[in-house]
């Protein structure tokens, strides 16, 4: 089977976020050639947020991505702040750290159970798994309760699950009363047991072996597990500020998709998401988290980028028990925002949205205009490690059939999680300034 | 404590006939013996009857006290509820409560002539004041149905007209379209009434069927020297609870649910020709 | 036997009411809504075959569905074609949210010239395929029913999916939000803080989100019928809102939708 | 006239009078701050009421302000009404499941709470008497508010202020409560004059710390008196309803359908309205479902609605409507009047429009 020509195609992906292709081309046993094709339709969000106010950046970014919403919000309003000279009191931060356990927790464990569980067990979907047995039907209701309490911190302290309205640039709208974020703790001691349970099924999965010296970029912070703040640090001795993420990485445009992929300046594709934090900031992990990652069997450093869905199942493990002790330990704060006044100001912000680093950038004039808005989503920065990805793999799939081999590039595909909706949020304005 | 006067009771649905395209008679029976016995309405009332997981609609009851087992129903399927009862077949079980709102003056019209105007679905309510009439012929003087219908094959109960006829009833029918077939009048329902010999002083009317129908058919009896307290009219509005609590059915001080469907003109005139009111 | 045939979808004869899930131009988060019904989510399975839903399954697009979920705009030139096979393919198409039903947020696009855009902005515009403008399925193709809502809320389409199990056609309540404010005993922001709140002419649906947060409504939902946006316009004038502020709030999610365009036009 | 037989309490007695309550089996339900206004809500100590507190209201505008004294109801009428307690906004008439060969009802719990209102006004106790016309004393009653409503435990409050949108005084509602408690309270800067209206109201006087009144008495008169003074606000409801009807063609109900948001909200504050549509809420599997019954307005469309179309298509047909009904159709139904003067309605409306204007105008050129 492995002479002449033969191209694996995936006309549409399933099981990922938004609508990509993926073409191999082999030669000879040889790969010739892939394209991850990126075929969702763009919307343009960096033109259309030209000339909006800036209190209006977060509700119209969250649209970017209904999947990981709370991303886009935190990484526009840091954005936004930083531009404004301001910086929130802790509980307003502790509440925007506790909403992004909220969305870590319901993203990270749709994508195991929904998406990428059904690759390692052969199944077109959980649903289908849930019919095929009493005790996966379990692990699948199991797995749903446990996004459902994800979901409800996202549902208490955003106002709902998709695309929250709770959220302003100086904070918040309201603040969660005291009966209702002792209930949301309750539900979340209650969900512990679940995120244990499903670190130790996926665990269990049979990984693919796979090692490759992957350049991975994080953020890292002084004593957290980064979210919201931190330094822009890589394997390979990257350390820098936000604003110098335009000084090392580029955007290009690629003929066959129309999202862009970005890559280190001069050099080639890098590694965000779950794996590179894992690798990068496994030492800021609470001891509980540590533990139970070292009992999954989960190494450290790990290059092996099929353990994404282990390292995934450990920061939902993670999120989980931070959210309780952001809720245990709240103090209200006298005001939920703090009010500000426009200046013209240029602002630029990194977070850690579930798949990796979101990247914002804003110019707002004096009277709180923006006039420039560059964003920079992790599934773009992961495109081309895709498509390496791919190169590195196919060749082990060319004994298999159409079907098959293309399964097990989808798989491939899911390590990353890829959110192609992100991915097409624009057509590159941003191109304009050059 | 009161009991809850929303609840509805299971019917059986026995009988399913077609009437005319989109319009159907439905036979219905309650479920419990000791409520069918209970149940005991008059010509021009009507029933809510409910289909379980879809919703509650008020239909007139087109069978006469005492006609046969149980209930008749004729329903156009025009919306939701009706909708989903066009797919029932007999055997379903329905809800039915009622009955409901005021009646026909049948007792009130003895000694006298009756000019019954029904237009389209308007003939179901009227069908019980037919056959009480005629049941008791000999109280009466002439006994008329003006009936309009869209087109001859939208006509009602088609099958009972030469009976009606035999028992003394002058039946006159209009179509608004003629087929080929159509050998009778073309045009509205209240211009029959100049076909009539009319002795207005001892002339009830009682009307149902479009509002803007019923309203020409008024004015053409009140022209033709019949007082406005003796024509009837039948009005329909949304209703939801069909007892006077809802508050969907007003038409000016009156819910049209408890203190209609049928009025005396005379009582209504003031708001029936207000638009939108 | 109770009421047994069911008109819309068929429960109770086999095989299960076929359902399928598509995607046009969006964020995902309409039909992310149906995988978020984390407790309802594997009754739905039982109750009806998910036949195709490319975000939680691999099976491929065969054979036609009892209903249809619409998601996103069309915005590409190849989607025109989709749509209508989608139509073609369902007995009930029902449109989710914003984008489907108006064009969205991306819509916005719709107010400059897109054309002109693409070619100086990009190296190689030829390879990119958009449309002019970001526009709803109803344009190109009949639409059973619309479920408003940027997202839609899940509870709205649980409701629609349970009212067609149970053989009527789905209906779902679109008066003024501030109804359903009252009804959950919010108080209103407008009047008591003064916020320009779009509650009176958005059609209810989201549950009173953001009343219900001390933040006035900014019409996630979409137009109420006949929405009086003059007289709320004038309000917000009186209040203190400049004109450009008042055209912005017309101009988000539903800024396609014929009486917010006409309103944000008023105030250009 | 204040009632001879009253008695004064302390006003720290108040949250006695409130355990008590709470110890005899009610929910005591009354004033408090949330959301920036002074609404109703469950109350377990005095503390919990607005001491302090005044509102400042407008048409279309309602803000919360400090009072320089402790009152604990100085203020008007917020934006809830007890009707919340009496007739839920929302409520699961029953429930119908689908058995082998019919359907079973479920009625809903019968066990409602017993409520106690604190605080409650002379308006709405003419609002609660003309819900119990509707509810109670027609040819139907409907068993879910009679439920609530004989239990209630009513303590009323003498208005010692009058807000700008009130009119009480020309509804002939108020601002004296005179009837229909069981205990009203007059607030003295000192103390509280308790009138006793019912045997179970003086039964829960006794072992509270109570005392005689004599001037007191006469202070508590006065109080009612100024408020009444201070009142702005009027309705002529002479020749109601014929002033209505037989203005159904005037131009103002074109004026004002221009203005008018058709959003409900004076009809969702209105102590006395009481539209509701009853839904059918199936479950996914087919097997049982809820009838639900919720407030509903004549400005929603959906309310006339009917195959083919609304029976009141347009906002003019819809606030036309409402203002018919409330002031004159309802006296044809009812024997009163549907408005007590409470002034909620001004108040809330998004766009401040005011019903007292809308009658002048349609007066000031009555038949014109
Ligand atoms: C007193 C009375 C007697 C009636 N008798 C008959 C009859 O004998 N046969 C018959 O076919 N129809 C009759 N109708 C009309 C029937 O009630 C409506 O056709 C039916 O409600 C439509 O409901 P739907 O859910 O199918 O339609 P949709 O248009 O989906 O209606 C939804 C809701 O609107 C309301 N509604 C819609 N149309 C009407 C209407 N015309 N009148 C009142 N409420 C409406 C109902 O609450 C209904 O549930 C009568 C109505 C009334 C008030
Ligand atoms: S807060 Fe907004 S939606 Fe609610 S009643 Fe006020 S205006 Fe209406
Ligand atoms: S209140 Fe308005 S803006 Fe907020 S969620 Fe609801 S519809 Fe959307
Ligand atoms: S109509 Fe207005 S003033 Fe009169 S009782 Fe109702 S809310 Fe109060």
């Amino acid at each position: 089977m492995s002479e002449g020509t033969r191209t694996i195609r995936i006309e549409a992906l399933a099981r990922v976020e938004g609508e990509g292709a993926l073409t191999v081309h082999l030669r000879e046993g040889r790969v010739e050639d892939v394209h991850f094709r990126i075929f969702e339709a763009p919307r343009f969000f960096e033109a259309l947020l030209r000339g909006r106010d800036l209190t209006e950046v977060p509700d119209i970014t969250a649209r970017i991505c209904g999947i990981c919403p709370v991303a886009y919000q935190m990484s526009a309003c840091h954005a936004l702040e930083a531009a404004l000279g301001m910086s929130l009191p802790s509980p307003l931060r502790a509440l925007r750290r506790l909403l992004y356990c909220g969305e870590w927790i319901e993203s990270h464990v749709l994508h195991i159970a929904f998406l990428h569980a059904p690759d390692f067990l052969r199944f077109e979907s959980s649903i289908a798994m849930a019919q095929s047995s009493p005790e996966l039907a379990e692990q699948v209701r199991s797995a749903l309760q446990l996004k459902k309490a994800g979901n409800a911190i996202v549902n208490l302290i955003g106002g709902r699950e998709i695309h929250p309205i709770n959220v302003r640039v100086g904070g918040f709208y309201r603040i969660p009363r005291q009966d209702e974020r002792a209930a949301l703790a309750e539900t979340l001691r209650a969900a512990r047991d679940r995120a244990h349970a499903l670190l130790r099924w996926v665990a269990a999965f049979e990984l693919p072996a796979a090692d490759h010296d992957y350049e991975f970029v994080a953020l890292r912070h002084d004593d957290e597990y980064p979210m919201n703040e931190g330094r822009l640090v890589s394997n390979r001795g990257l350390d820098i500020a936000y604003a110098e993420f335009p000084n090392e990485f580029q955007e290009h445009q690629v003929p066959y998709s129309n999202a862009l992929q970005c890559r280190r300046k001069g050099g080639g594709a890098y590694f965000v998401g779950p794996l590179a934090r894992w690798n990068l900031n496994h030492d800021r992990l609470p001891p509980e988290a540590q533990q139970a990652a070292a009992e999954s069997g989960l190494t450290w450093p790990c290059r092996n980028p099929y353990a994404s869905i282990v390292v995934r199942a450990v920061e939902v493990l993670f999120a989980v028990d931070e959210a309780i002790r952001l809720l245990d330990t709240f103090e209200p704060p006298a005001s939920a925002f703090i009010p500000f006044e426009p200046v013209a100001a240029e602002g630029v912000w990194i977070t850690e949205a579930p798949r990796g680093i979101l990247y914002h950038r804003y110019v707002i004039d004096t009277v709180g205009k923006i006039s420039e808005a560059v964003i920079v989503p992790p599934t773009s920065q992961n495109q081309r490690q895709i498509e390496e990805d791919l190169i590195r793999f196919a060749p082990s799939v060319l004994d298999l059939p159409d079907d098959d081999a293309a399964w097990r590039c989808e798989q491939v595909v899911r390590n990353y999680d890829p959110c192609i909706s992100c991915a097409t949020h624009s057509l590159k304005l941003k191109v304009i300034g050059r | 404590m009161t009991s809850d006067p929303y609840c509805p009771h299971p019917a059986v649905l026995r009988s399913v006939e077609p009437e005319t395209p989109g319009v159907a008679t439905f036979g219905m029976e309650f479920q419990e013996p000791a409520r069918a016995a209970a149940f005991h309405h008059r010509p021009g009332q009507f029933n809510m009857v409910y289909l379980p997981g879809v919703g509650e609609v008020a239909i007139s009851i087109a069978s006469a006290p005492g006609e046969g087992v149980g209930l008749r129903h004729t329903i156009r399927f025009v919306g939701r509820v009706t909708n989903a009862l066009q797919s029932l077949r007999p055997g379903a079980v329905l809800g039915l409560r009622g009955p409901y709102g005021s009646a026909w003056p049948v007792e009130e019209a003895r000694g006298r002539d009756v000019v019954l105007v029904a237009g389209g679905l308007g003939l179901a309510p009227l069908r019980p004041a037919v056959k009480a009439l005629l049941a008791e012929r000999a109280q009466y003087g002439r006994l008329w149905l003006l009936y309009g219908a869209r087109q001859p094959s939208d006509r009602l109960y088609v099958a009972e007209y030469a009976d009606w006829e035999r028992a003394g009833l002058e039946l006159l029918v209009t179509v608004d379209r003629a087929d080929a077939s159509w050998r009778g009048a073309v045009g509205i329902v209240p211009l029959l009434f100049r076909k009539l010999a009319l002795d207005p002083s001892r002339t009830l009317v009682l009307t149902c069927g479009p509002e803007v129908m019923m309203r020409a058919t008024v004015h053409e009896a009140i022209d033709r020297g019949v007082a406005a307290s003796d024509v009837y009219v039948s009005l329909e509005r949304n209703m939801q609870c069909a007892v006077g609590l809802c508050g969907h059915c007003q038409l000016g001080p009156e819910f049209l649910c408890m203190n209609g469907p049928v009025f005396p003109y005379e009582r209504v005139a003031r708001f029936l020709g207000k638009e939108h009111f | 036997m109770i009421a047994q045939p069911l008109t819309v979808l068929n429960t109770r004869r086999a095989p299960r009411p076929r359902l399928g899930v598509f995607k046009f131009a969006s964020c995902d988060g309409c039909q992310l809504s149906l995988l978020d019904c984390e407790d309802e989510l594997l009754a739905v399975a039982d109750r009806v075959e998910i036949a195709f839903f490319r975000e939680a399954t691999r099976r491929p697009l065969e054979g036609s569905f009892d209903v249809s979920l619409v998601e996103g705009s069309v915005s590409a030139p190849e989607q025109e074609a989709e749509i209508r096979d989608v139509r073609a393919r369902s007995r009930f198409l029902i449109t989710l949210g914003a984008c489907a039903s108006h064009g969205g947020i991306q819509a916005l696009r719709n107010f400059s010239r897109v054309d002109d855009a693409l070619a100086i902005v990009y190296a190689t515009p030829e390879t990119i395929s958009t449309l002019p403008s970001s526009r709803p399925a109803s344009d190109y193709v009949h639409v059973d029913l619309e479920l408003p809502g940027c997202p839609i809320n899940k509870r709205q389409l649980l409701s629609v999916l349970a009212q067609m199990l149970s053989g009527g056609k789905p209906r779902i309540d679109q008066h003024a939000l501030c109804l359903d404010c009252k009804r959950q005993n919010v108080v209103c922001v407008l009047v008591a803080h003064g916020s320009p709140c779009l509650g009176p002419v958005t059609s209810t649906g989201c549950g009173v989100l953001c009343p219900s947060y001390d933040r006035p409504c900014f019409s996630c939902f979409g137009p109420a019928p006949q929405p009086n946006t003059a007289s709320l316009a004038e309000r917000f004038q009186a209040i203190g809102l400049s004109a450009d502020h008042i055209r912005r709030l017309f101009q988000m999610f539903y800024n396609q939708a014929p009486e917010f365009l006409e309103e944000a036009r008023r105030h250009e | 006239m204040v009632n001879t037989s009253a008695v004064v309490m302390e006003k720290s007695e108040l949250g006695n009078l409130i355990a008590r309550l709470w110890a005899e089996g009610y929910t005591v339900v009354g004033p408090t701050l949330a959301q920036g206004a002074i609404v109703f809500d469950e109350l377990r100590t005095a503390d919990q009421l607005p001491i302090g507190w005044t509102d400042e209201q407008e048409p279309g505008s309602y803000r919360l302000k400090r009072r320089d004294d402790g009152a604990y109801f100085g203020y008007a009428v917020g934006p809830h009404s007890w009707k919340k307690y009496l007739f839920p906004a929302r409520l699961t008439l029953f429930s119908i499941e689908r058995t082998a060969d019919s359907f079973a009802v479920h009625q809903g719990s019968t066990d409602v709470p017993r409520y106690a209102f604190l605080g409650v006004r002379s308006c709405d106790l003419h609002a609660i008497a003309v819900q119990d016309r509707t509810f109670l004393h027609g040819p139907y009653v409907d068993p879910h508010y009679e439920r609530r409503r004989e239990r209630a435990f009513i303590i009323a409050v003498q208005c010692g202020t009058a807000a700008s949108t009130c009119f009480c005084a020309s509804m002939n509602t108020g601002p004296r409560a005179t009837q229909g408690f069981d205990l009203a309270l007059t607030e003295l800067p000192e103390a509280f004059v308790v009138e006793v209206g019912s045997e179970r109201g003086g039964a829960l006087l006794v072992g509270l710390n109570v005392r005689a009144a004599n001037g007191e008495i006469e202070a508590a008169h006065q109080v009612t008196e100024t408020t009444k003074r201070q009142m702005t606000r009027t309705l002529d409801t002479s020749d109601m309803p014929a002033l209505l009807y037989e203005n159904l063609d005037h131009a103002r109900w074109d004026d004002v359908a221009g203005r008018c948001l058709s959003c409900t909200n004076c009809t969702m504050v209105c102590p006395t309205c009481f539209c509701h549509s009853v839904d059918e809420v199936p479950d996914l599997l087919g097997e049982r479902s809820e009838r639900v019954r919720q407030w509903d307005s004549c400005f929603n469309p959906e309310l006339s609605h009917v195959a083919g179309g609304s029976t009141r298509p347009d906002i003019r047909a819809r606030y036309r409507q409402w203002l018919t009904h409330k002031l004159a159709s309802w006296i044809d139904q009812f024997g009163v009047s549907g408005c007590v003067g409470c002034g909620r309605c001004i108040t809330w409306c998004p766009v401040g429009i005011d019903l007292t204007e809308e009658v002048a105008a349609i007066r000031g050129s009555d038949r014109a």
